[in-house]
């Protein structure tokens, strides 16, 4: 199969898929679970539950309100214990529904039979419907609430769904296991997002670095009507939605614009499957996978872990934080977040956590810029990290608009490739959100 | 091809400001950005042909038939003085635009030493008519050219940490300096 | 503080006109009174240069007034030297545009059989510290010496003047200005 | 601000070249040798002294809106004089200063301190001023012309200081030494007179 | 708690920091050092090695006790600017020019700027016009490579060995009026280009040698210090012009070949047009300066008053690299498309 | 002789009165209607036309300056040869005199120094608060407390501000601050306040913004407000100028009277003033170190 990929910039940091091998297992119930009412990009959820109220697996603690938000449910049944802020990765604390974990009792409503269902009976907007119930947020990362982007608005036209497949961050696995494991469903839940907007083309792009998914999928595919599987070149961020589309279908998201303007939709495998198991199974977002790695971490592994289960416990489970880790990431090592603490909960963006040890831990010394041009040539976007730090320095925010700061995506390949050691991505997300502001408040007047 | 040696001579090879030093003050006020020192060029070069050509004439059919020559200098900054000034006058009046684009910078120009220099040069340097306007637009564009490579060296530094006691001024000249001798690369090109 | 004059046209224009008058009236007395000076320091100049070319060389004459130039070599200027009418000697005022900045002006007398008296300097515009060392002794190796017999070429070129080192160039314009001088003599002797 | 004030003040604290950076031009076309420099310099203060005065004496003649044609005129009248005289009495200088000494009239120290000083001045005070941003003026050039001189030439004020044909550091009187020089200087006296001063 | 650390994204990094890629580009330089060492002696080494350290020791001096900042002199890129300039001056220069250009090019060239990656100029290119323009005597005076007897020629007497380098000879003859053919047969083991291109030909400590040099462009692009854009484009805009002139009358110009391997051409293509803090930051913009500074090359050495215009087309290229780093800029994801 | 003299005159006399005439005509024709505080500043500038203020000329400058003076800031504007007479008198002209208001300062409200709120995390990225702020808590883990990577200092263009490196926290030198309140604005925790110099320099302000319970707030600091009310109690009936919202007390400095006497009940020492506070009757708290900290900061710099 010829290998695909996009045209511009990528790095390709050293993989470290240390856990590839290792199949999921389900991770033990916590015995209290912590689950934030804000796990998604946009508003955060509703609590609909008090103190004290008893629950059950699947039940519904938090509803979405607004345009852009998702509804939460209980990972586990118990009581609840309280509802309060608790911290976050960030170690700012958020509002969380805190529930003293007893047995483990799921909705009835919950079709608990591994069974695969492939008929699709509900209609479209009952699809979307559903997706909004359950929760789903892409777990690709971004934590987009899924049925937004079902909602497609009048005047304009979707033709291919596209699964990302890609897993593009180095030491990820759990989207490699789940097509491995779960290859069927992930097929199954594709077919529901082609029909819930009616499209007839689906391609599931997958990183010529996982043979094994990529040969299974392709295989299995056949029994499914227009899905094809693109097998890509390994090349960071492929998995970047605008990177994605462009490498499979050659078409190039304006800037400013989304996918769907040039009629495509981006799922992430793992959403996918959520949304199998939403649709025709009716469980809701409450689990998800989430690797577990570290070069000396006794036990790699990768989980199906209850969202509100506190990192700590997983550490656990895999023979404790080793001596010398001074990193804990939250997701990837190239746009994970470090967090403050271990005892922060996996919330549904929690695609891995990674111990780092030792001078991987640190950031080397940031020097002057020597202008190799390296992040220039690495950006995917074609933008000028390198100036657009010095604006963001000077306070140029004008001049940053200029230079299309608002374009990044925040992949870091720029600072990943600096030679300097220059904090770009950091100085480049302040200029960012200042243009961001700017951009605001000029609308507003 | 004497006009060609002219004209690279004159840009280049002995650029007005960088070998003779001439027109210093806007070379080093006018130029941090890019932008503004396009301006300041070109209307460097519309005063610098138009005062040559005046002070040239003036010179060849009044002073020299009068044996007042050693009225050049004080008739030559009147005239040029008052030709930048009605310019702007006129300018500003008959185009809004240009006159935002050049006039802003005519009266910089008035006692800038690179217009008259170049007026007195082309009569010590005994110049024809023809080829004293050649080499004031050839100074002109020198000018224009230094001044905008110059900012562009400068708009580059603005974003960077320069030691203090550095700053300003003697970044500024000993960049010049620097591009001056870049430029004697150019020595030698025509004769 | 007493009331300034207003800016009305007339005042603008008297003020102007008075000021203008006044300083021509100072310049054109300044002028008179240093005219003669003017002159006479160049004419001075002019005859210390040729002076120090006919050194050794007697005459009654007063080379300066006697001043001819010939067809060929017209920007060079022929001083002869005469004692008792007959002529003993020429001073030329020669130049060579083939300097490395430009040209080099020089004061070359000749004995009337076309032996080199002795050579001055006069202008030129050469890098200080190379080419300005053909004003030093090393000039004098031109003294003695018959361009129509010895070839006046620096020794790179196959002739039997040593250059000055690094300065080739100034050294080749200095030979050649001193040539030119020579078939300017021969030339206007035979005249 | 008494006199003397006014007459130091050009020396050091707002001196025309290191502090004010006015008359660039001059400074760095004529400093390639102290003697240049000090010649210059002494010129430019006459000028700057002589307009000062009759600028401070005319000032109230003068109508605002041909004050500034009316200055060009007084000055350019100075320095031709000033040209003229050097001409004839000093015709050596005068070749090697060449067009900078008529190019005085556009120095931006001289017409700079008739508007801002002399315009508003007494006649004393004027010519203080002159004769303080004239020294100061000239000092520099000097100064610089010195500097110039001594790496570039090997000499100062003409006189050998390491024998007949020391190798010196060409580029000093070249073009580019001008400039860095001055910006050497400029940021030595930045980082150390400025404070003081 | 036992302060983990909390860092943004990206917490990986890549392969390369500023000393590695410093240190590699002296790496590389060192088959051009061996060779230098060979033809030049111990008086080439003792050059290179005076500058190397004159100019490390420049920066330190200036980062410790005149800006009182982090010493970063010991991280390559001083001792690049000081192999640099030692490569591009003739070995039999006095140690104390050499020393003086070493701290021009250091201090005046780098540090009023602020340091590494600020300077707009190359510094060892200007540390090497400054002592062109200071010391033109000592600076245009060759000693004939010495391929035997190496280790005497320490004080190698400079009348007796000096020979012009390929490039002044042609220079010279041709401003004699030579015909170049004349000129090749008057002393064709100049221009053999063969020898040209091992280096068996008078010169500059480290420019001599075009194989030597190749070795350590190739290094460089191996270690993807550089791109091989500059150096392509630099020395294709040179042959460009030289073709030219040369198809057009081959008696009164040298082949583009002998353009590509004599003097400077090569060492500056590949280490100091390649200089990425003096240089634009796009690979558009990098070819427009390498086609640019080639063709000035070209027509420096066949019009100008020096021999060699390599130094002076990089440092006139050197000024303009911001007005292309203005105008030149990437292709921009998604901002040139134009559908629907 | 006479040639010399009236040649000249004539000259110059025709040169400058063809030269009035069409100045006068050019400006009367092509007379244009602009500010006319351009100028009125235009004729304060010295009219050298040197360039020296970055501007194409003295009119140039005098635009800018009308400009600026319509936002209300002169600043960043200068005339190197007028100097500051010139831009004191531009300043009168163009009405900026800035109206006498009370004289303000900026105020630190942090007491997280490195031995009160020690350090648990260690952050690893751009030196900024702002990024820093955007990443997570903090060093020392308090959700509002100061990041000690001094931005304020940054954009102080008084000198009035410095890191001080044994605590971590910025210092304010009230006799240079010029309360142009820029690190106030600069400070993403919005810790810095403007508040009153009051009568003879004496002021009272709370040490703290954090607006967490008690007992969370003291698990990483030991300097912060608590909430516990006992200087809302101790404040003078009549005055009342303390409220408690937030877990954090206020000090309204209006109504403050600057007494000093809430300073000594404050358990955590939050509360600080630039006087020394009465001794009450003899109770067992020793002189508060933090009254005394604060005219001591003002010193150092
Ligand atoms: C730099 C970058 C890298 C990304 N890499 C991946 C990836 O490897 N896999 C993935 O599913 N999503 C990745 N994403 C997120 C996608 O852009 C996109 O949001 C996602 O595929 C949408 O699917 P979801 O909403 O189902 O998560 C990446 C995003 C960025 C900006
Ligand atoms: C305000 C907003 C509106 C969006 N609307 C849509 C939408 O209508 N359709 C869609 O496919 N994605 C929509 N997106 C999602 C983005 O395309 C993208 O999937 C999401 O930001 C995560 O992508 P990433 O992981 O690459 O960052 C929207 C995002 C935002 C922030
Ligand atoms: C700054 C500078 C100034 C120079 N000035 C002169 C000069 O005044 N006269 C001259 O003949 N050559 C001058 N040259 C040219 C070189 O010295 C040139 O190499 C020399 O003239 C020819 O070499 P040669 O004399 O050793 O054969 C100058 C070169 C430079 C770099
Ligand atoms: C590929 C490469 C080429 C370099 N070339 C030069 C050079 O020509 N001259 C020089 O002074 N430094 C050179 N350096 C070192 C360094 O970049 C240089 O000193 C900076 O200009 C100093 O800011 C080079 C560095 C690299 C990586
Ligand atoms: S983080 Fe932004 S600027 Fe950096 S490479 Fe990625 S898209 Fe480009
Ligand atoms: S990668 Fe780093 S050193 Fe290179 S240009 Fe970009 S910011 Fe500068
Ligand atoms: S007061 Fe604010 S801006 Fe200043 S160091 Fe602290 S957090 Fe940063
Ligand atoms: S920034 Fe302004 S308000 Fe803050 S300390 Fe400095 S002078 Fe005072
Ligand atoms: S002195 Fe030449 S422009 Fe000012």
């Amino acid at each position: 199969m010829d290998l695909k990929t996009f045209k511009i910039g990528g790095v390709h940091p050293p993989e470290n898929k240390l856990s590839a091998g290792v199949a999921i297992e389900a991770a033990a119930l916590p015995k209290r679970a912590f689950i934030h009412l804000g796990q998604h990009l946009g508003a955060p959820a509703k609590p609909v539950v008090q103190k004290g109220d008893t629950v059950k697996v699947g039940t519904l603690i938090g509803t979405g309100e607004g345009f852009i938000s998702a509804a939460v449910h209980s990972s586990v049944s118990g009581t609840v214990f309280a509802i309060d802020s608790v911290i976050d990765a960030s170690g700012y604390k958020r509002l969380a529904v805190i529930i003293d974990v007893a047995g483990d009792e799921w909705e009835p409503s919950i079709d608990r039979n591994p069974e695969l269902k492939k008929e699709i009976a509900l209609d479209q907007k009952a699809i979307v419907e559903k997706i909004k119930e359950s929760g789903i947020v892409g777990l690709g990362g971004a934590t987009f609430p899924a049925h937004v982007k079902y909602m497609v608005p009048e005047g304009k036209k979707v033709d291919t769904i596209i699964i990302n497949a890609v897993e593009c961050e180095p030491y990820l696995t759990s989207d490699h296991r789940v097509m491995l494991e779960r290859a069927d469903e992930v097929l199954v839940g594709t077919q529901i997002l082609m029909k819930a907007l009616g499209v007839g083309k689906a391609i599931i792009g997958i990183e010529a670095n996982k043979p094994d998914a990529l040969e299974l999928l392709s295989r299995k595919a056949k029994d499914y009507t227009g899905i094809a599987v693109q097998g890509l070149k390994v090349q960071y961020p492929q998995g970047a939605e605008k990177q994605l589309i462009k490498a499979c279908l050659n078409r190039e998201v304006p800037s400013g614009k989304l996918p769907l303007d040039v009629g495509c939709v981006v799922n992430n495998v793992g959403t996918a499957l959520a949304v199998y198991e939403a649709v025709q199974k009716n469980k809701p977002l409450f689990e998800r996978v989430v690797t577990m790695t570290g070069h000396k971490l006794p036990k790699k592994a990768n989980f199906l872990v209850r969202v509100g289960t506190p990192i700590a416990q997983l550490i656990d489970s895999c023979g404790g934080i080793p001596e010398g880790t001074a990193k804990f990431i939250n997701g990837g090592p190239m746009m994970g977040k470090a967090m403050v603490s271990p005892e922060t909960p996996v919330t549904k963006g929690t695609s891995g956590v990674i111990l780092v040890d030792g001078s991987d831990a640190k950031r080397n010394a940031p020097g002057d810029c020597i202008r190799c041009a390296k992040c220039v040539a690495a950006c995917p976007m074609g933008l000028e990290p390198y100036l657009i730090e010095k604006q963001a320095e000077y306070a140029l925010w004008e001049e940053a608009e200029k230079e299309d700061a608002a374009d990044c995506m925040e992949c870091g390949c720029c600072q990943f490739t600096c030679p300097a050691a220059r904090p770009l991505l950091d100085n480049i997300r302040l200029a960012k959100s200042n243009v961001m502001r700017i951009r605001r408040e000029r609308s507003k007047k | 091809m004497s006009y060609f040696n002219i004209i690279i001579g004159s840009i280049f090879v002995n650029n007005i400001v960088l070998a003779m030093f001439l027109g210093i003050c806007p070379f080093l006020g006018v130029s941090s950005k890019v932008s503004t020192s396009v301006g300041m060029g070109a209307a460097v070069v519309f005063v610098m042909t138009l005062a040559t050509l005046v002070t040239y004439l003036i010179q060849t059919l009044v002073l020299l038939p009068l044996q007042i020559g050693f009225m050049q200098t004080v008739v030559f900054i009147l005239v040029i003085a008052s030709l930048v000034q009605m310019v702007e006058i006129i300018l500003k009046k008959i185009s809004q635009p240009l006159y935002q684009a050049l006039g802003i910078f005519l009266p910089l120009i008035t006692t800038n030493c690179a217009v008259l220099g170049v007026a007195l040069l082309v009569i010590k340097k005994n110049m024809s008519l023809a080829d004293a306007m050649v080499y004031a637009v050839a100074n002109a564009i020198g000018f224009t050219l230094a001044l905008v490579v110059f900012a562009g060296i400068r708009e580059k530094l603005a974003l960077v940490d320069i030691p203090k006691p550095m700053r300003g001024a003697p970044i500024a000249l000993i960049t010049a300096g620097l591009l001056s001798l870049a430029f004697m690369g150019f020595a030698g090109l025509v004769k | 503080m007493a009331k300034k004059l207003e800016s009305t046209f007339v005042n603008m224009f008297v003020v102007l006109l008075v000021i203008g008058l006044v300083a021509a009236l100072a310049l054109g007395f300044t002028y008179s009174k240093t005219r003669p000076e003017i002159e006479a320091a160049a004419q001075k100049k002019q005859e210390k240069n040729i002076t120090a070319v006919l050194d050794g060389i007697t005459y009654d004459n007063k080379p300066l007034a006697e001043k001819y130039t010939v067809e060929g070599f017209e920007r060079l200027e022929l001083y002869p030297a005469k004692q008792g009418g007959a002529l003993v000697g020429t001073a030329v005022k020669t130049v060579s545009p083939a300097g490395y900045s430009g040209d080099v002006w020089l004061m070359a007398g000749f004995k009337p059989d076309g032996v080199i008296n002795a050579v001055s300097v006069v202008e030129h515009k050469e890098t200080p510290g190379l080419g300005t060392k053909m004003d030093t002794k090393w000039k004098d190796q031109y003294t003695g010496k018959n361009p129509g017999v010895n070839n006046l070429k620096v020794r790179k070129d196959g002739g039997e003047i040593d250059a000055i080192t690094a300065a080739t160039i100034s050294s080749r314009a200095f030979t050649d200005a001193v040539q030119k001088a020579y078939e300017a003599v021969k030339k206007g002797g035979e005249k | 601000m008494n006199n003397l004030q006014v007459f130091t003040r050009g020396l050091i604290k707002e001196n025309p070249i290191f502090v004010l950076l006015l008359g660039m031009c001059p400074t760095l076309a004529v400093s390639s040798s102290a003697f240049n420099g000090l010649g210059m310099g002494l010129a430019a203060t006459f000028v700057l002294i002589c307009s000062n005065v009759v600028i401070a004496l005319l000032k109230n003649l003068i109508p605002d809106k041909v004050r500034i044609p009316a200055f060009i005129v007084v000055i350019a009248a100075f320095v031709t004089i000033v040209d003229l005289s050097m001409q004839a009495f000093t015709p050596a200088l005068s070749e090697s200063l060449g067009v900078f000494i008529p190019l005085i009239v556009v120095n931006c120290i001289i017409l700079a301190r008739a508007e801002a000083f002399a315009s508003k001045n007494g006649v004393l005070g004027s010519l203080l001023d002159g004769l303080g941003m004239g020294l100061g003026f000239a000092i520099a050039l000097t100064i610089l012309g010195g500097i110039r001189e001594i790496l570039g030439d090997g000499k100062f004020f003409g006189i050998p200081l390491f024998g007949e044909n020391p190798t010196t550091v060409l580029l000093f009187i070249l073009p580019p030494g001008a400039f860095i020089a001055l910006g050497l200087v400029i940021a030595f006296v930045n980082k150390f007179v400025k404070k003081t001063a | 708690m036992s302060n983990y650390i909390v860092s943004l994204s990206p917490h990986a990094k890549g392969p390369l920091t500023t000393e590695k890629v410093m240190w590699g580009v002296v790496i590389a330089l060192m088959p051009s050092f061996a060779f230098s060492a060979y033809y030049f002696g111990i008086r080439g080494i003792v050059v290179t090695l005076v500058a190397t350290i004159a100019c490390i020791l420049t920066e330190f001096v200036i980062q410790k006790y005149l800006m009182k900042t982090t010493v970063t002199a010991f991280d390559g890129s001083a001792a690049i600017t000081g192999l640099l300039l030692a490569f591009n001056v003739p070995s039999s220069i006095p140690i104390w020019e050499v020393i003086l250009g070493a701290v021009f090019a250091i201090a005046i060239g780098k540090m009023v700027f602020g340091g590494l990656g600020r300077n707009p100029f190359n510094p060892a290119l200007l540390g090497r016009a400054f002592m062109l323009a200071s010391f033109p005597v000592d600076m245009t005076t060759w000693p004939k490579p010495v391929t035997t007897q190496w280790l005497w020629n320490m004080g190698a007497s400079v009348d007796g060995t000096t020979a012009a380098t390929p490039l002044g000879y042609l220079k010279e003859g041709v401003k004699m009026g030579e015909s170049v053919t004349n000129l090749v047969a008057a002393s064709p083991e100049r221009f053999d280009h063969f020898n040209l291109f091992i280096g068996n030909v008078g010169g500059c400590i480290g420019e001599v040698s075009a194989f030597a040099i190749l070795l350590g462009g190739i290094y460089m692009l191996y270690r993807k210090i550089i791109t091989w854009h500059i150096p392509v484009f630099y020395l294709g805009g040179l042959a460009l012009i030289t073709g030219i002139f040369w198809a057009m009358d081959p008696t009164k110009y040298a082949d583009p070949l002998f353009h590509l391997l004599a003097g400077g051409a090569m060492l500056g293509a590949w280490f100091m047009a390649t200089d990425m803090v003096t240089s634009p930051m796009t690979v558009k913009g990098q070819i427009l300066f390498a086609v640019c500074g080639g063709l000035l090359c070209g027509l420096i050495r066949m019009f100008g008053a020096f021999p060699e215009g390599c130094s002076y087309s990089i440092l006139i290229m050197n000024a303009f690299v911001p007005l292309i780093d203005k105008y030149i800029k990437p292709t921009r994801f998604g901002k040139e498309v134009n559908y629907g | 002789m006479s040639a010399m003299i009236l040649y000249p005159v004539i000259m110059l006399g025709a040169v400058a009165g063809i030269a009035a005439i069409l100045l006068f005509l050019a400006a009367k024709k092509f007379h244009v209607e602009e500010d006319p505080r351009i100028d009125k500043v235009a004729e304060l500038l010295p009219g050298a036309n040197c360039g020296g203020c970055g501007y194409p000329g003295c009119r140039g400058l005098a635009e800018a300056l009308v400009k600026a003076a319509d936002k209300g800031d002169l600043s960043g504007l200068s005339c190197p040869p007028g100097g500051s007479a010139a831009m004191k008198a531009i300043g009168d002209a163009l009405g900026l005199a800035v109206a006498e208001t009370e004289p303000m300062v900026a105020v630190l409200r942090c007491g997280g120094t490195h031995e009160k709120a020690p350090r648990t995390l260690t952050y690893d990225g751009a030196q900024k608060c702002v990024i820093a702020h955007t990443v997570f808590v903090g060093e020392k883990g308090c959700p509002n407390g100061c990041l000690g990577f001094g931005d304020c200092v940054t954009v102080c263009a008084f000198g009035a501000m410095y890191m001080d490196e044994k605590t971590g926290l910025p210092v304010i030198d009230p006799a240079k601050c010029v309360a142009c309140g820029a690190c106030v604005k600069a400070c993403p925790r919005k810790i810095i306040e403007m508040r009153p110099k009051g009568r003879k320099d004496r002021r009272v302000w709370i040490n703290c913004v954090n607006t967490e319970k008690g007992a969370a707030a003291m698990k990483y600091c030991k300097a912060a407000c608590i909430g516990c009310g006992k200087c809302v109690k101790e404040c003078p009936e009549k005055v009342q100028a303390i409220t408690l919202v937030n877990n954090l007390a206020y000090i309204d400095p209006k109504k403050c009277i600057a007494c000093g006497k809430c300073v000594l009940v404050c358990p955590t020492k939050a509360i600080l003033a630039t006087f020394e506070p009465p001794k009450p009757k003899p109770v067992e708290a020793p002189a508060p170190a933090p009254a005394a900290e604060a005219p001591k900061q003002a010193n150092v710099a």
